[in-house]
């Protein structure tokens, strides 16, 4: 009796034995091994992906990791699984195992410089990888944009919504500012237009000044924001998330009336700028500057105001000039990622810029955790991969996507990775893990 | 001075949509402190069940099964519809709300945003795309007064409206439930102290909202019969934003406040332009809530709400 | 006995706010629990009337009953256990009249309501003068016989107490414990809670002494008043 | 010149008088102490003094200069730092954190230092730092600095608030009963700490106190609040033996 008991426990651990052999046999690896390895996957797909995938019956590479193939047509979820393990995870699995004292080495090199050089050369291959991964489809390519957008907003969402502890329901409507700012900027300076006419500056000039539309835009959007952060003195929370509701609405008619620039017919015909070099270099502008933000005095003066504003105060901390701070820079880089939207998109109407978008956004935000940048950059990855996974689904997907935000809230009620700081030092640095130790841990369970 | 009370009785009908979506609104958020996001698509859900209850109610007096005078099908189907409905928003509070009381708030908002998506995309995949034509309940009959065409539709739907803010507030003033309901409103933590359950009072507060939300619905049904998943995101945060403006938990202060918005919307439409109603009437909220941040009949509230 | 805490432990977060105390109360008893701010005062009472969770180590007995399968308005509802908390807590926006009708929001018993509600207003008559003014309105003094009133209404069986005298002048004091006084009479039993020591032992019968979550002292009133220990500690001798 | 000097200075709540005709003046270095009922309005003039609430008239002059209408944190950075009855700690922060986020005032490297991370920023930051330690280890609570404070008992949140009021340089600390919630043996402990940041820094104190033996042992002059009124101000010895105080703080007998 006793022992029909512990006999599929035993079998189960030794499985979970094997698992945690193979599992600890990759804790080793920096991230600097793991970037190598992916960067070898799709160097492998790049290369032999099309001729493998017609090899497996599949009509072309599984653009999303297969997701969409395997949901909609199910007698190809073999020929998928196989793809994906050749192309993906063998290689992976095979490159990082093989180089893991090589890339620890060289993590280790790279640090004796500037934290900033090991940082450039793990997002030069960060980009690479990317590049090459999106270079597969216009479909990827998009969707990648597109999420890179979405983190910029998270974050940039976050830090009024988790850092500064409000509920602002306004960043649809920086955006849209941001995005007509920089669609009309370019338009007008750059391109023939029915509206605007004959450009004011030579065309090739434009994509060197594009930045400074941007930031033009960006500045444009935290302009707005005054008209959230002013209310914000005296008022805290609920009239507060009405305030900036009404925000939104303003914004967004606003545009609708504005016929010079297509009413609700929207605005078209934005330069094809923003390609995924452009977005990426953004995105990672913004990840830096809101990381280097929080982790100072002066950003975590924004926790200060949210957990205890009296105390702030009394503590020295100029409360007024937190909260502007926070809502202009959280619009900035909304408006950034206004404009970079606006160009990806190459149309625009204020249609977009409504009540489903905030839904969006905020969904990012509370699902990927509060207070957190690498939370945000799990939630606009997570809900952005896991929107375009369940295409298939069509109508099912907006069932299914809001179930597992609310089981987050109720199990997480601050999201998944909330109150985390990003150590860049800590991340970059190479894993002292050796085979013993590995064999160490799983032996000692 | 006719097209201004032409206007006037339209915005009278307008505005009692918006009340009686932003009472509902007002009484959640009086009560248990909460932005019950997912409001509007009650209201969406009560013009829906109030199709089919009507719709069924038309085709047994067809049949001849049961031959019903249009009037009492129409008392049956709002009665039976708010009954209906207020299960939809009791059932809200219980799975949705009540496990994320002690949960920060912002999390119970993003869940109502999430259970409105669900209502919404819910009615899509069982109704499909094809839109619900609301039965003509009531032959309509317009009376000319002086210049001012009033249908007996919108008597009706104003009487109605008004009848059952009147109902709503007299039970809110005179019941133990009701008084129950502002004593929460005012310090919800020591309100178990007196005996009273408020598990259950949340339960009737949803039930009440989500009752009064299933009116405006068949109301809205009866003077636009074009039925849209949609239309609980159209009005039900306008709506939101009146109930909010009106002041916190305060049923005067959103019943003036969504019949407020109603005239500005209207008299905007009729003497400047249809395109700048949204634009006008939010800044004219701005400019209110920025001089009165608590809304007309809300006072601030404090951290006495905690223990 | 009437009722009877044993090992009473809260938490709030990790911080540990009484480290399981004992203490009981018999029938018909004035029994107070002195301490300095933040002792774990109020929370002795909150934990009594299921406001706040207790730990799994605690037991709770109210005649025979185990007190924590009640839920916070069963506490009150059916077995009669009322509580004043702490800075009284009235609801401001409710008439006086509508605060005591509250109070009896479980009870169906229509005559005795009228009874009591009168008996409220024989021993606070001010209250009777203020029936239809908001509760917000009144002064420190009015709004504690408020207080008191709405507890009798609410339940009789036990009154907890949560600092009755705070922010009120020395003669309205007085008639605040004169009232209390004659309900203990009718057959309250009171459980009190105060800081300010030397009045608190001087209407009870017997007191615990509080110090940072745990009981350092108890004993009868008259012990306590004498004791060096409590002198030294409460009364700044 | 007195450092801080308050003139009749009254404050009203609505209709309700909570302050009347309050008088003070504190020499540098002096320990002084504010005593009194609970409710007798002592928080309020904390408040008052640190710019939380506008008195409703009178004057306040920390070194000659004007206090009134300033806001909080200009009135903290002029010098004037406080803990709390009812510990405000940012609940989310660690011990670190707290001390460090205090020394707001004192760093000019401006928002685009913030952002871009300028070596001015990290050089400030250190320094804050190494200060934010000192002070932790000041008030004993060095071991603790990187935990978040919800998760610290009473008593260590109570150093944490102090060393965080020491981090703003203050000329005159303001401490809201230090010892509530603490227990005899705490209550030693934490008067051991006052004296030695008393005497590290030369520091003036003034605290509200509801325990006897600790404001009687620390202070130099105290003062007797009721009813928003001062009824008594002098030695602890001349307090301890005023017949009114005694009645006044310790309850009247109840005659029933």
């Amino acid at each position: 009796m006793e022992e029909s008991i512990t006999k599929p426990s035993t079998s189960r651990s030794t499985w979970v034995n094997r698992w945690q052999l193979f599992w600890g046999s990759f804790s080793g690896v920096p991230i600097l091994g793991w970037l190598i390895g992916i960067l070898g996957a799709v160097a492998l797909e790049q290369l032999f992906g099309s001729a493998f995938a017609q090899l497996l019956g599949l009509s072309k590479v599984p653009v999303l990791f297969g997701f969409v193939i395997m949901l909609g047509h199910p007698r190809l979820i073999p020929g998928t699984l196989i793809y994906l393990l050749v192309i993906y995870a063998l290689p992976i699995g095979i490159i990082t195992q093989v180089g893991k004292s090589l890339t620890n080495k060289l993590a280790g090199y790279l640090l004796k410089f500037h934290l900033g050089i090991s940082a450039l050369v793990h997002i030069g291959l960060l980009f690479l990888v990317l590049h090459l991964w999106a270079d597969i489809s216009d479909y990827r390519d998009l969707v990648l944009r597109l999420t890179l957008i979405a983190i910029i907003l998270t974050l940039s969402l976050n830090i009024v919504n988790g850092y500064l502890g409000e509920f602002s329901c306004s960043h649809p409507g920086f955006m849209a500012l941001g995005a007509y700012a920089a669609s009309v900027l370019t338009v007008l300076l750059f391109v023939e237009d029915k509206v605007f006419g004959s450009p004011l500056l030579a065309p090739n000039i434009g994509p060197f000044l594009f930045p400074i539309v941007l930031i033009l835009a960006g500045l444009i959007a935290a302009i707005g924001a005054l008209l959230v952060a002013i209310p914000s003195f005296r008022t805290r929370g609920d009239y507060l998330a009405i305030i900036s509701l009404a925000f939104l609405f303003i914004v967004k008619s606003l545009i609708e009336n504005l016929e010079i620039f297509g009413g609700s017919r929207g605005f078209m015909n934005q330069p094809n700028w923003a390609n995924l070099s452009t977005v990426f270099v953004w995105t990672m502008l913004c990840i830096w500057t809101i990381n280097n933000f929080v982790t100072s005095t002066m950003g975590k003066a924004l926790n200060a105001v949210r957990d205890e504003e009296t105390a702030a105060n009394a503590m020295s901390v100029n409360t007024r000039r937190t909260k502007i701070i926070g809502f202009m820079f959280a619009a900035f880089w909304a408006g950034i990622a206004g404009g970079l939207f606006a160009h990806v998109m190459r149309y625009v109407n204020p249609g977009t810029f409504g009540i489903q978008k905030l839904a969006e956004v905020l969904a990012m935000v509370y699902f990927g955790g509060l207070n957190s940048v690498v939370g945000s950059i799990v939630g606009a990855v997570g809900f952005n991969l896991l929107s375009e996974a369940l295409r298939p689904l069509e109508l099912y997907k907006w069932i299914i996507i809001p179930l597992l935000l609310i089981l987050v809230m109720l199990y997480r009620p601050s999201g998944l990775i909330s109150f985390r700081e990003f150590n860049i030092a800590n991340l970059l640095k190479p894993k002292s893990t050796s085979d013993e130790e590995v064999e160490h841990v799983v032996t000692s369970d | 001075m006719t097209s201004f009370l032409q206007n006037l009785v339209n915005a009278m009908q307008w505005g009692s949509f918006y009340a009686l979506i932003a009472l509902g609104y007002s009484m959640v958020y009086g009560v248990l402190m909460l932005f019950n996001f997912a409001h509007g698509d009650i209201f969406m859900v009560g013009a829906y069940i109030g199709f089919f209850v009507s719709s069924g109610l038309i085709a047994l007096s067809a049949l001849g099964s049961l031959v019903l005078p249009s009037w009492l099908i129409l008392s049956i189907t709002i009665l039976l519809a708010m009954f209906l409905t207020s299960f939809v928003g009791m059932l809200l509070e219980r799975v949705g709300y009540r496990p994320l009381r002690s949960a920060p708030r912002a999390s119970a908002a993003i869940t109502g945003l999430m259970i409105g998506i669900i209502l919404e995309t819910g009615n899509l995949a069982l109704l499909g795309a094809q839109r619900y034509k609301f039965p003509a309940l009531i032959e309509s009959t317009t009376y000319n007064l002086g210049g001012v065409f009033i249908t007996n539709k919108k008597i009706l739907i104003v009487f109605v409206s008004l009848l059952l803010m009147f109902a709503l507030h007299q039970f809110v003033q005179r019941t133990k439930w009701g008084m129950a309901m502002r004593a929460m409103a005012y310090d919800y933590i020591v309100v178990p102290l007196m005996g009273v359950p408020i598990n259950t009072i949340a339960l009737l507060t949803f039930a009440l909202g989500s009752a009064l939300a299933a009116a405006a619905g068949i109301l809205f049904g009866i003077a636009y019969p074009v039925l849209d998943p949609y239309m609980g995101i159209l009005y039900g945060w306008k709506a939101f934003v009146a109930a909010i403006l009106g002041g916190r938990g305060s049923i005067i202060g959103a019943a003036l406040a969504g019949f407020l918005l109603g005239f500005i919307e209207i008299f905007v439409a009729a003497f400047i332009s249809s395109t700048l109603r949204d634009l006008i009437a939010y800044s004219i909220i701005l400019l209110i809530l920025t001089f009165r941040p608590h809304g007309f009949f809300g006072e601030a509230y404090s951290a006495r709400l905690r223990l | 006995m009437l009722l009877s805490v044993n090992n009473l432990r809260v938490s709030y977060g990790n911080i540990k706010a009484l480290h399981g105390i004992n203490f009981h109360i018999d029938e018909g008893e004035i029994v107070c629990i002195i301490g300095a701010n933040g002792a774990g005062k109020s929370t002795t009472l909150r934990a009594i009337s299921r406001l706040i969770p207790v730990e799994k180590e605690t037991a709770i007995t109210y005649m025979g009953k185990d007190l924590l399968d009640y839920s916070a308005d069963k506490v009150v509802s059916e077995l009669g256990i009322s509580h004043v908390p702490e800075g009284r807590r009235l609801f401001g926006n409710l008439t006086v009249m509508e605060n005591l009708k509250l109070a009896t929001f479980s009870r169906k018993d229509k005559q005795k309501i009228s009874q009591d509600v009168d008996r409220v207003f024989a021993i606070f008559p001010r209250l009777k003068e203020r029936m239809s003014q908001k509760a917000g309105t009144l002064s420190g003094g009015e709004q504690q016989m408020l207080a008191v009133g709405r507890a009798f209404m609410s339940g009789r069986e036990v009154m907890l107490l949560d600092e009755p005298s705070m922010g009120l002048a020395p003669l309205l004091m007085r008639d605040v414990f004169i009232a209390l006084k004659e309900i203990n009479q009718e057959g309250t039993t009171i459980l009190l809670v105060e800081q300010n020591a030397r009045m608190a032992l001087q209407f009870a019968q017997r007191g615990y002494v509080l110090e940072t979550g745990s009981i350092v002292l108890e004993g009868v009133s008259k012990d306590l008043l004498e004791d060096p220990k409590v002198k030294r500690a409460y009364l700044g001798a | 010149m007195s450092l801080l000097q308050i003139e009749k200075m009254t404050h009203y709540f609505g209709g309700l008088r909570a302050v009347h005709d309050y008088n003070l003046e504190i020499e540098p270095g002096q320990i002084r102490g504010l005593i009194g009922p609970n409710g007798a309005g002592k928080t309020t003039i904390f408040n008052l003094i640190t710019g939380i609430y506008s008195p409703t008239e009178g004057r306040i002059h920390l070194e000659g200069k004007d206090l009134i209408g300033l806001q909080p944190h200009q009135v903290a950075s002029l010098g004037l730092g406080r803990t709390f009855q009812n510990l405000r700690l940012w609940r989310h922060m660690t011990v670190l954190e707290h001390v460090m986020q205090a020394r707001y005032s004192k760093l000019t490297y401006g928002v685009v230092g913030a952002l871009l991370g300028t070596p001015k920023r990290y050089r400030q930051e250190a320094e804050s730092e190494r200060i934010a330690y000192e002070l932790l280890d000041l008030v004993g609570v060095k071991h603790l600095a990187d935990q978040v404070v919800i998760n610290l008992p009473y008593g260590a949140q109570r150093r944490v608030e102090m060393a965080r009021a020491l981090a703003i340089e203050p000329k005159i600390l303001f401490l809201d009963e230090p010892t509530a919630g603490m227990n005899l043996e705490e209550l030693s402990q934490i008067m051991e700490t006052i004296r030695r940041i008393h005497n590290e820094f030369d520091l003036t104190i003034f605290l509200i106190e509801h325990r006897m033996k600790f404001v009687m042992e620390l202070c130099d002059v105290i003062q007797t609040l009721v009813f928003g009124e001062v009824i008594a101000e002098g030695t602890p010895e001349a307090i301890q033996n005023n017949p009114e105080v005694i009645d006044a703080y310790l309850g009247k007998e109840i005659e029933t």
